[in-house]
C-alpha cells in the first residue's frame, strides 16, 4: 500500500473511484467516546483522516481555576474515567511539588498499589472493547468483552472496599490520602489479584494464537518511533514503537524507587505488538502491587492535617510541573500558583490528545475495518482528550 | 525544586528550539499558555510554555511572553506534537500562532465567540440555544 | 389431492415452521451466548426467558415505521418482505422424508443454490434504498462477499452431485442410506467439501467471521442502519432463516438428511440441521472477524482450488468405484 | 415535535383495524395489555454513551449485571431503539447531535437521564461548554442520580421506566418526574414544557440539530 501524506489536499487526489466522505462519530460504537473522524474513502481504503474533539470539551481547566486546591480533586477524577486514581495521583503531585510537601511513606505506597491495579482494570477494558472493534457486538468480540469485564467487577470492587465508590473514588487530597486501607482489604488484594493473573492467561490462549486476530493485527497501523516521539506519544503506545521509557522507572515517584520495575518493549509498533506491551504491563503491575502490598509501612497516611475547609490549602506564587506514568502514557499538570487558596491556571496534558494525534497519520492507506482497529489498539479516552 | 526556566525572546524561540531540538530534546510534551491582565506588574499578556524531553531523564522547558494583540511563532515545523497544542491554546486562551499551518478552533465549536480561558471571560457564559 | 391445496398445506407448515424455528432460535442464541460469557440470558419474560421472541415481535410490530425521506422508498419498503420469501422457496425443494417433499424437482439442488444466491440483491436493495453511507457500504461489502464466496459454495455442491448422478436432491439423500453420509463417505473429498460448504453458507449468509456486510464496529448496523420497527425484523428473521436453511441444506447434501439410526424419518433431517444451526452459533460467538481483502484472498486463493480439487477427487472416484 | 403528552395519544394502525371488528372493544383492553406487556419486555436501548456513565452503562450490560435478562439489549442504531439512555455529559458541540439521533427514534421512545451530567450538568453546570442538563432539549422521562450511577441503579431506573409505560398505557395520568434540584446553579435554564421556557426555543434547538453537517465545527 502506498504511503499517503497525512497532509494531502483531498482536491489533487485522484481517486479511482467516487470518494466517499464518511463521519466517524461523534455517536459510533467504536470511536471509544464522542470521538469524530472524517475520513475521505476511495472505495474502502481511507485517504484522508480528520479527527475533530471537544465533543466533550467540559472545561475542566476553566473549572480549576474556580475551585480551590481541595475541591479539585474530585472535578479531575473524571477527566481519564478508566483510571480515575492516576488522574488524582498526577493533580496532586504538582500541588505538593509547589507547596514543597511530600505525602508520608504509607501513603505513598497506597498510592502506588492503586495506581497499578487501575493499571490493570484499565487495560482490561482495553482489551475487551478491543475486541469488540474487531469482533463486534454480536459475536467473538462480546464474548472476549464480557470475561474482561468479569474481571474488571473484581477490582472495582477492590476500590469500592477502599473507597466506598465503584470509580471517581477522591481518595486523594494535596499531602496524603483520605481512606486507609481497611482491615483484610490486603487479603482480598492478594485473592483477586491472584485470580486476574491467571485470567490473563486464559485471554492469552484466547486471542494470542487466534489466526483472525493475528490477520487483523499485525502489521497493521505502524507507529514510526521518530514521529510518535515527535507528536509526545507516551505510554504503551510508545513501548510498543521500541522507546524504552517509563516515567515509574525512569523519573520514580511514588513508591516506585521501592520496586524493580521490568518494562516491557516491543519494537514492531503494530496494533499485535501494542496487545503485547499491555498484556505485559498488566503481569508486571500486578506484580508491583502484590510486591509492595507485602511492605507496606505503617504510619500517618497524610503529610498534612485533616483537611475541614476547602480553603484549607493555600500555595505560595510559583509553576511546576509534575508528571507520572498512567495506563495510557505521561499525564502531567502545570499548575501556575498565585498564592491564593485557588490556582491560578491548571493545564492538564493528558496522554489520549498526543495519542488521537497519530490518527491522521496512521489511517491513510487503510481499510475502513482496520482504521476501528488501530483507534482501538491507541486506547484513547476521549475524557482526557478534550476535557 | 523550582526549576530554571530560560524566557526566550519571541524572534528568538525559532533557532532556540532548532537548538534544542538538534541537542536531542526530539520529545514533545506540551504546549500551555496562561493569561495575565494588565496589572501593575505588566501588560495584557499570555504566557506560553514549552516543555520538551530528551529521553528516558532529560526534560528542558521554555517560555515567551506574548502580549495580547501579537503572534509568536509556532513551532509545529520543529515538533509536529505541537499542531494540536497550539491549535488548542489558541482556541482556549487566545494566543495566535504566527506560521501555524491549520490555526482553527479545536475544542469549542468553530462558531465559538470568545477565548474561555482569559480571565476576563465569564465562566458562566450563555450560549442560546442549548445554555 | 388438488396440487394447489398440497401446495397451500404444505406451505403453511413449513412456513410457519421455519418461522417459529428462526424465532425461538433468536432466544437460544441469546442463552447460548450467556453460557458462553458467564450471564444468563433472558430469564425474566417468560419462564427462563421463553417469551421473549413474542416481546420483541410485539414490540417491533408497534414501533413506528419511517422511511428516510431521501431513501428510495420502493427498493427500502420491498428489500425486506422479499429476503424473507426468498429464504422459505429454498424450502420448497427440501425432502424430509421418503415422498415427503413440497416440491420434488428435478434440479432440486441447483433451484435451492440459485435462489440463495439471490439473497444478496435484497441486501443490496436495502443498502443501496437506505440512501445511508454505512448501509451502502454494506451492501457493496455483500455483493463482493456473495460474488467471492458463490464459486466455491457451488463447486462444494457439485461433490454429492457428482457422487449420486442427479440433481434431485431425495436422490442425493437415498443415495446415503445406511451411514454413507458424504460427509464420511467417500473419505477425503466428502468431508472436505462439507466443510467449505458449510463455511462458504456462513459467508452467505453473513455470519461471523464472515459478517463484514453488518460489522456492528464499523458499520453501526450494515444495512440494515435505517430500518425501523418490523421491517428491520423481517430482514433480522430473514437472516436467520437464511442460516437455518444453509444447515437444512448441509444436512440434506452432506449429513444423510433423514437418514439415522433407528426409525428414518423428518426428525433427523431437523436434528441435524439444527445442531448444525448452534454449530454456527458456537463459531458466531467465539471467533473474531475477518477483514474484506482477507476474506476475498481466502475464496479466491484457498476456497476455489480446494473446491475444485474436491470436484476432481470426487469424479476420480466416481471414475474408478 | 415528539413530547411527553403526545404519547398518550400514540396510536397505531392495529387499534383502528381491530375497533371495526365486532365486540373489538372488549378484546382491544386484552390486546392492548399484551401489546404493552410486548413494549415493556423489550426495550432496546441506545447508549447515547459519551463519558464516564458510558462505562457504568458498559458494566451494566456485562456479565454481573447483565441487560439481556429482562429481555433488553443495546443497539447502535438510533432507527431500532425505544430507549435513549444519555450517559454523560452532554456539551454544546454535542448536543445537536443528541437531539438529532434522538428526532432519528421512532415513535413510541423514551429517554433516561443516567448520571448527575445528564441530569442538571452537576458541577460543570456553570460551564460556557456544558449543556445543564438534557431535560432541556429531551423529554426524560426517568432520572437515574449517582456520579455513575451504579448498574443497580440503571436498573432500578429501567424498572422504574416500566412502571411509568404500564401505567400510561392503562390510561392513568402520570406526572412528570420532579426537575432534579441542582443547587447552585447560577444561570437556571428552563427545561422541555416548563411554563417559563422561551416559546421559540424547541424552534431553534431543531433548526440546530438540523443544522450540523453543513459546517464543520
Amino acid at each position: 500500500m502506498a504511503v499517503i501524506d497525512p497532509h494531502i489536499n483531498i482536491d489533487d487526489y485522484e481517486p479511482e473511484g467516487d470518494l466517499v466522505v464518511l463521519n466517524l462519530g461523534p455517536q459510533h460504537p467504536s470511536t471509544h467516546g464522542v470521538l469524530r473522524v472524517k475520513l475521505w474513502l476511495d472505495g474502502e481504503v481511507c485517504i484522508k483522516a480528520v479527527p475533530y474533539l471537544g465533543y466533550l470539551h467540559r472545561g475542566v481547566e476553566k473549572l480549576c481555576e474556580k475551585l480551590t486546591y481541595v475541591m479539585v480533586t474530585p472535578i479531575i477524577d473524571k477527566n481519564d474515567y478508566l483510571a480515575p486514581i492516576t488522574n488524582e495521583w498526577a493533580i496532586n503531585n504538582s500541588f505538593e511539588q509547589l507547596l514543597g510537601v511530600t505525602p508520608p511513606p504509607r501513603s505513598q505506597y497506597l498510592r502506588t498499589i492503586c495506581a497499578e491495579i487501575q493499571r490493570v482494570a484499565s487495560h482490561l477494558l482495553w482489551l475487551g472493547t478491543f475486541g469488540l472493534d474487531m469482533g463486534g457486538a454480536l459475536g467473538g468480540g462480546a464474548t472476549l468483552f464480557m470475561h474482561t469485564f468479569r474481571e474488571r467487577e473484581t477490582v472495582l470492587d477492590l476500590f469500592e472496599a477502599l473507597t466506598g465508590a465503584r470509580f471517581h473514588y477522591n481518595t486523594l487530597c494535596v499531602g496524603g490520602n483520605r481512606h486507609d486501607i481497611p482491615a483484610g482489604w490486603d487479603v482480598l488484594v492478594r485473592q483477586t489479584l491472584g485470580v486476574i493473573a491467571s485470567r490473563i492467561d486464559e485471554y492469552e490462549s484466547m486471542v494470542h494464537e487466534n489466526a483472525i486476530f493475528l490477520a487483523r493485527t499485525v502489521g497493521v497501523g505502524v507507529v514510526d518511533p521518530v514521529l510518535a516521539r515527535a507528536l509526545g506519544v507516551s505510554g504503551p503506545n510508545l513501548r510498543a514503537s521500541g522507546v524504552d521509557w517509563d516515567l515509574r522507572r525512569d523519573a520514580p515517584y511514588g513508591a516506585y524507587g521501592d520496586v524493580q520495575i521490568k518494562v516491557p518493549v516491543r519494537t514492531e509498533g503494530d496494533c499485535f505488538a501494542r496487545y503485547l506491551v499491555r498484556v505485559e504491563e498488566m503481569r508486571e503491575s500486578i506484580r508491583i502491587a502484590l510486591q509492595l502490598l507485602d511492605g507496606v509501612p505503617e504510619g500517618p497516611i497524610c503529610a498534612l492535617k485533616p483537611v475541614k475547609l476547602p480553603g484549607a490549602v493555600k500555595i505560595k506564587p510559583g509553576i511546576g510541573y509534575a508528571s507520572i506514568e498512567t495506563p495510557r502514557g505521561e499525564l502531567g499538570s502545570w499548575v501556575i500558583a498565585d498564592g491564593t487558596e485557588r490556582p491560578y491556571r491548571c493545564k492538564i496534558r493528558p496522554p489520549s490528545l498526543h495519542t488521537v494525534a497519530l490518527l491522521p497519520y496512521l489511517a491513510p492507506g487503510n481499510n475502513l475495518s482496520d482504521i476501528v482497529v488501530v483507534l482501538g489498539s491507541l486506547d484513547p479516552v476521549l475524557g482526557e482528550v478534550d476535557r | 525544586m523550582a526549576e530554571d526556566v530560560p524566557l526566550i525572546p519571541r524572534e528568538d524561540v525559532e533557532s532556540y528550539a532548532r537548538a534544542r531540538l538538534a541537542e536531542g530534546y526530539d520529545y514533545f510534551v506540551y504546549c500551555a499558555a496562561a493569561h495575565y491582565p494588565a496589572s501593575d506588574t505588566g501588560v495584557d499578556r499570555v504566557l506560553v510554555e514549552y516543555r520538551v524531553r530528551r529521553l528516558p531523564k532529560d526534560m528542558l522547558a521554555f517560555r515567551v511572553e506574548v502580549p495580547t494583540g501579537e503572534t509568536t511563532p509556532s513551532l509545529v515545523g520543529v515538533w509536529a506534537g505541537a499542531d494540536w497544542q497550539e491549535r488548542e491554546q489558541y482556541d482556549l486562551v487566545g494566543v495566535v500562532f504566527a506560521g501555524h499551518p491549520d490555526l482553527r478552533r479545536i475544542m469549542l465549536p468553530e462558531d465559538w465567540e470568545g477565548h474561555p480561558l482569559r480571565r476576563d471571560y465569564a465562566i458562566e457564559t450563555r450560549h442560546p440555544p442549548w445554555r | 389431492m388438488n396440487p394447489w391445496l398440497a401446495g397451500a398445506l404444505w406451505g403453511l407448515v413449513v412456513v410457519t415452521g421455519a418461522m417459529i424455528v428462526a424465532a425461538w432460535s433468536t432466544w437460544f442464541e441469546r442463552k447460548f451466548a450467556g453460557a458462553m460469557q458467564n450471564r444468563p440470558g433472558p430469564t425474566e419474560v417468560g419462564p427462563v426467558g421463553l417469551l421473549q421472541p413474542i416481546a420483541d415481535l410485539l414490540k417491533l410490530l408497534q414501533k413506528a415505521d419511517i422511511i428516510p425521506r431521501t431513501a428510495d422508498p420502493v427498493l427500502f419498503n420491498v428489500a425486506a418482505p422479499l429476503g424473507l420469501i426468498l429464504v422459505l422457496a429454498t424450502l420448497a425443494v427440501v425432502p424430509w422424508a421418503p415422498g415427503l417433499v413440497p416440491a420434488d424437482l428435478d434440479i432440486g439442488v441447483l433451484f435451492a443454490l440459485s435462489i440463495s444466491s439471490l439473497m444478496v440483491v435484497p441486501v443490496f436493495m436495502a443498502g443501496w434504498g437506505s440512501n445511508n453511507k454505512y448501509a451502502l457500504l454494506g451492501g457493496m461489502r455483500a455483493i463482493a462477499q456473495a460474488v467471492s464466496f458463490e464459486v466455491p459454495l457451488l463447486l462444494a455442491a457439485l461433490v454429492p452431485i457428482i457422487l449420486t448422478g442427479s440433481f434431485r436432491i431425495s436422490d442425493i439423500i437415498a443415495a446415503q442410506a445406511d451411514g454413507h453420509w458424504f460427509a464420511l463417505w467417500p473419505p477425503g473429498p466428502g468431508a472436505l467439501a462439507f466443510v467449505l460448504f458449510f463455511l462458504c453458507s456462513l459467508a452467505e449468509a453473513n455470519r461471523i467471521p464472515f459478517d463484514i456486510p453488518e460489522a456492528e464496529s464499523e458499520l453501526v448496523a450494515g444495512i440494515t442502519t435505517e430500518y425501523t420497527g418490523m421491517k428491520f425484523g423481517l430482514l433480522y428473521l430473514a437472516e436467520y432463516m437464511h442460516t437455518l436453511v444453509s444447515s437444512i441444506m448441509a444436512a440434506a447434501l452432506f449429513l444423510g438428511g433423514w437418514d439415522g439410526p433407528g426409525p428414518d424419518g423428518p426428525h433427523w433431517l431437523l436434528i441435524k440441521s439444527l445442531l448444525l444451526f448452534a454449530g454456527i452459533f458456537w463459531v458466531r460467538w467465539s471467533f473474531l472477524r475477518f477483514r474484506g481483502d482477507q476474506l476475498m484472498n481466502l475464496a479466491w486463493k484457498k476456497g476455489i482450488p480446494l473446491g475444485l480439487a474436491v470436484v476432481m477427487a470426487s469424479a476420480l472416484w466416481v471414475h474408478f468405484t | 415535535m415528539a413530547m411527553n403528552e403526545d404519547k398518550e395519544r400514540f396510536e397505531h394502525p392495529v387499534y383502528s383495524v381491530l375497533e371495526q371488528v365486532p365486540g373489538g372493544g372488549v378484546g382491544l383492553t386484552t390486546v392492548d395489555r399484551l401489546l404493552t406487556w410486548g413494549v415493556t419486555n423489550a426495550l432496546w436501548l441506545f447508549p447515547m454513551a459519551t463519558s464516564c456513565c458510558g462505562i457504568e452503562f458498559m458494566a451494566t450490560a456485562c456479565s454481573r449485571f447483565d441487560l439481556d435478562r429482562i429481555g433488553t439489549i443495546a443497539r447502535g442504531s438510533p432507527r431500532q431503539c425505544d430507549v435513549m439512555v444519555v450517559a454523560g455529559t452532554i456539551t454544546v458541540k454535542m448536543a445537536p447531535r443528541v437531539k438529532r439521533l434522538w428526532d432519528e427514534m421512532p415513535e413510541p421512545k423514551w429517554v433516561i437521564a443516567m448520571g448527575s451530567c445528564a441530569i442538571s450538568g452537576d458541577f460543570y453546570r456553570d460551564i460556557y461548554s456544558v449543556v445543564p442538563g438534557v431535560d432541556t432539549f429531551l423529554p426524560v422521562d426517568v432520572y437515574v442520580p449517582g456520579c455513575p450511577p451504579n448498574p443497580e441503579q440503571l436498573l432500578m431506573g429501567l424498572h422504574r421506566l416500566k412502571e411509568k409505560i404500564e401505567r400510561r398505557r392503562r390510561g392513568e395520568w402520570v406526572e412528570r418526574d420532579p426537575a432534579p434540584v441542582a443547587a447552585g446553579l447560577r444561570v437556571p435554564f428552563p427545561r422541555i414544557g416548563d411554563p417559563d421556557r422561551e416559546p421559540d426555543m424547541d424552534a431553534e434547538q431543531l433548526a440546530a440539530a438540523m443544522a450540523i453537517g453543513k459546517h464543520n465545527g
